[in-house]
């Protein structure tokens, strides 16, 4: 009796979008290794839309997993709709998690979303160093 | 699939000799000790034998065995029986920083019950000092329990020294020797300890028989009430096959432990130069020297245990890890949280422990799918590309 | 000679099948279910398995199954646990005066813990009448423990009857059902306890291994501290083959239970018939009708059980006593002694328990050697003599 | 293994000196059912030497063995050589006795006191009897 379920087999195997996006339009990075588990993952977004989502991840199975599946469900999202990412989703795509192992479907959800922060904040910055013309020097 | 088992830390296979012993009495001999007639008569005389056996592996007498249903009954008997027969003489307790759970949670219920516990701290290597040990004690020390050996770390303590300092200031000394006994030599009279845990699946016998050696004359408390098995000590019916089977590991223990100890010293040597020399920002845990002849336990930095045991089970090797996630409770090993392993590195903990079923063809196969499996984690790891970039910028 | 076992009070054999089921786990799946890999994951697949099919013999949900070392650790495990779970509640407890001695004893460690306990009499035939149970009942009662078949006399207490008296005073209800669980119906449910003890090796499994049944949501504090084996709840490397042993044996009871439970019954009718014409002055032990299918037991005047067990002995007859003379403390079973037997009386005590290897042969080898055994006994006793004297004054 | 040595279990199945005398000249009995063990010795005496030792034994197979063995100890020998068969004696002849049941050979050897000292007080009724006249009646 594993205690993963295929699904998350499936994806700790063969996990998707693990790597770095050179340039990304954001950055979220959570947990530490202290704890127990880390990912950073990295977005571009265009047209209001995630068109690349990369992750590490430093991490238990269900970590990997979950980095794997979250940037997988993300992929190609309006960023309304990849907020609406809840760890209770990542959990059910996955087919279910051992008890104990609930926190990595938080932790990946979190990553998003902070990068999705990061990348608005960003954009924010972008726009105010528009204003002061600090992106043409770039 | 090539299937390689590096788990003997967690359980050793049973040898075929040990099984072909416990056959008859699972089969045809199923008496009861305690039956007046030849079924009983049988069995009687059939422990009999055994408690023997059990007793010249570790050069006790037979009337000092005094068999359990597990290493960790053994524990919990001798922690709450020895302390419970001498609060009249003081409630502290001294135990170890790396003791086995089964130690450590007894002592802790024993603080429930109003005794107090110190426990003394290891060093990087788990070493424990009879000089801590010494300066933990006070007037009021019954009862010190140190671990003979460690599973996770493989480090073997120095438990006669610390036996000198414990006796010399009154108290009654307990070692938890199942990680050790059946696997190097152990001798109840040499170390100069009161009472010594040991259990059969630890050394190619069956689970769910241990036992408690217990120096004669030595005041215990019961800790499973009920009838008159074992001289009134320990109450259930004996288990007679798992007993015999004890007896049988115990016999091919104590036969073949030098030359055991010779073939798993070696192999282990070898994993531990091989995955040194294959894999970079590798630590071995543990003493370098005095340690369990088949324990090759690491950290492997920048990636987690957990992940590394998944895919090495994918190729057929099976091994354990003392990192937070691979414990039901999220917490890194205690073991190495006290040895002052860094909570970043524990989590890369990585135990190969060898045994008797495995080959030099083992270790090559283990060091051939290893290096990759590292690599692929480190690739994936943030902590690694931090490294990396840092090393890079550092150059 | 011939040679028969009327002794399944004492153990049962293990039945062909239930050795067949564990020779997997004693030779190539040694796994330990703790463990992250291929070998573990089996062991845990496995294990969990048989506690669905344990937890079905008795109407329970698998996840209410703890496995025990023994019916004894089971007990211990009820008793001390469910009391110290409980005391902030009360410190009072009532068991029943014929419980077994692993209840009787853990329940004497608890009044040296400071909990008071209270013995529930028995009549003659040796039920507990629930009435009673209510009566020895206080405000600070928090635990009452009757057994649900005494294995001595056979006799099957009222358990649900005394449960609805319990429950409606608000307290936990424990039932050590070692004797009876596999052998008749039970049924958690219906019985409407709290916590069941049960063990193997009284239903053609191995010894070594039995179970507390725990109704969901019941708080227990652990007996054995260590690992975080059964839910936290039972430290110890899980006995893989003995759980097995276990399941197949729980299987088959469940199967053919009420088969066995006729041939039993009219093998038993058959013997008790039979001892009580051939033999003067027997008297039957126990409830005439509500008794295990297996259970014979009587009182044979003017001699002393241990002597007819080395003559029946002699013979090949395994049965055994209850006898102060067959108790290693030289004590009338207590059990006897509660029904109201007179000592000299106890002393004649005999108990044949008949298990599915025995035949209507051995029944009538058995009435064939046993009156000459008496006979000569009885030639040879005092107070036979005397009571010939008395009997020849009368005419 | 037995619980009892070879010699316990050959005096249990072959008990020697089974039974009562008729007339005997002195009796004694001890313990008693409800403590487990009850033991009468029956003793004939010729010119100060035991001519016949028979018992009746209700108890234990030690009881049993440890009743066979005095009796057989006891036979022909005078009375202050009987007087000298202790427990010690009578376990060491049984070739051991389990532990609890050593208060068995205390009561074979008490028993066949009690035997003597019946005999020795009738001796001295009879004695007194005689004086009294009493016994020429009978
Ligand atoms: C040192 C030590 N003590 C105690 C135990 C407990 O053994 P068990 O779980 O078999 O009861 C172990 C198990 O590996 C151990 O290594
Ligand atoms: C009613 C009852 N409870 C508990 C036990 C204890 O069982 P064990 O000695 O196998 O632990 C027995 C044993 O016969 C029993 O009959």
């Amino acid at each position: 009796m594993p205690i993963y379920s295929e699904k998350v087999m499936e994806h700790f195997m063969n996990p998707r979008n693990v790597g770095e996006i050179d340039n990304p339009d954001g950055v979220g990075e959570v947990g530490n290794p202290v704890c127990g588990d880390m990912m950073t993952f990295y977005i571009k977004v265009d047209d209001n839309h995630l068109s690349d989502v990369k992750f590490k991840t430093f991490g238990c199975g269900a970590a990997i997993a979950v980095s794997s599946i979250v940037s997988e469900m993300a992929m190609g999202k309006s960023l309304e709709e990849a907020r609406k990412i809840t760890p209770a989703l990542v959990a059910e795509e996955l087919e279910g998690l051992p008890k104990n192992k609930y926190h990595c479907s938080n932790l990946g959800a979190q990553a998003l979303n902070k990068a999705i922060d990061d990348y608005l904040k960003k954009q924010g910055k972008e726009v105010k160093s528009r204003r002061r013309g600090k992106n043409e020097k770039e | 699939m090539k299937r390689v088992y590096l788990d003997n830390a967690a359980t050793t296979p049973i040898l075929p000799e040990v099984v072909e012993a416990m056959l008859p009495y699972l089969r045809d001999a199923y008496g009861n000790p305690q039956s007046l007639h030849d079924w009983g008569d049988e069995a009687r005389e059939t422990i009999e034998k055994a408690r023997g056996r059990v007793a010249a592996l570790i050069g006790g007498q037979p009337g000092e065995i005094i068999f359990t249903g597990s290493g960790t009954e053994a524990n919990n008997f001798a922690i709450k029986g020895l302390a419970q027969a001498q609060q009249s003489k003081g409630k502290h307790i001294v135990i170890s920083a790396i003791e086995h759970f089964s130690v450590l949670h007894s002592a802790k219920t024993l603080e429930k019950w109003g005794f107090e516990v110190t426990q003394v701290p290891v060093d990087g290597y788990g070493l424990v000092d009879p000089e801590e040990v010494a300066k933990s004690m006070t007037e009021d020390t019954i009862l010190v329990s140190v671990m003979h050996a460690n599973g996770e770390v493989g480090t073997i303590e120095p438990i006669a020294e610390i036996a000198k300092v414990v006796k010399k200031m009154g108290a009654l000394f307990h070692t938890d020797a199942v990680a050790a006994a059946g696997t190097i030599p152990v001798d109840v009279e040499q170390l100069g300890v009161d009472a010594l845990s040991l259990a059969a699946n630890q050394f190619y016998g069956p689970k769910g028989i241990g036992a408690l050696w217990l120096k004669k004359g030595t005041r215990i408390i019961p800790f499973l009430d009920g009838g008159v098995q074992e001289g009134g000590r320990r109450a259930g019916t004996e288990n007679v096959p798992a007993i015999v089977g004890m007896e049988k590991a115990a016999e091919l223990a104590q036969q073949d432990m030098s030359s055991r100890i010779q073939r798993l010293s070696a192999l282990r040597e070898q994993l531990i130069a091989d995955v040194s020399s294959e894999i970079k920002h590798t630590i071995l845990t543990g003493h370098p020297a005095q340690r369990l002849p088949g324990n090759a336990s690491f950290c492997i930095e920048f990636i987690e245990g957990e992940s590394m045991l998944m895919l090495l089970s994918s190729k057929g090797v099976a091994a354990s890890s003392g990192s937070a996630c691979t414990s039901r409770a999220l917490k890194a090993s205690h073991v190495l949280t006290a040895m002052g392993i860094p909570p970043e590195i524990a989590q890369g903990s990585l135990l190969f422990s060898l045994g008797l079923n495995n080959s030099e063809e083992d270790v090559d196969y283990l060091v051939e799918v290893l290096p990759p499996i590292v690599d692929r984690l480190r690739q994936m790891s943030p902590l690694y590309a931090k490294f990396v970039k840092e090393q890079g910028g550092g150059k």
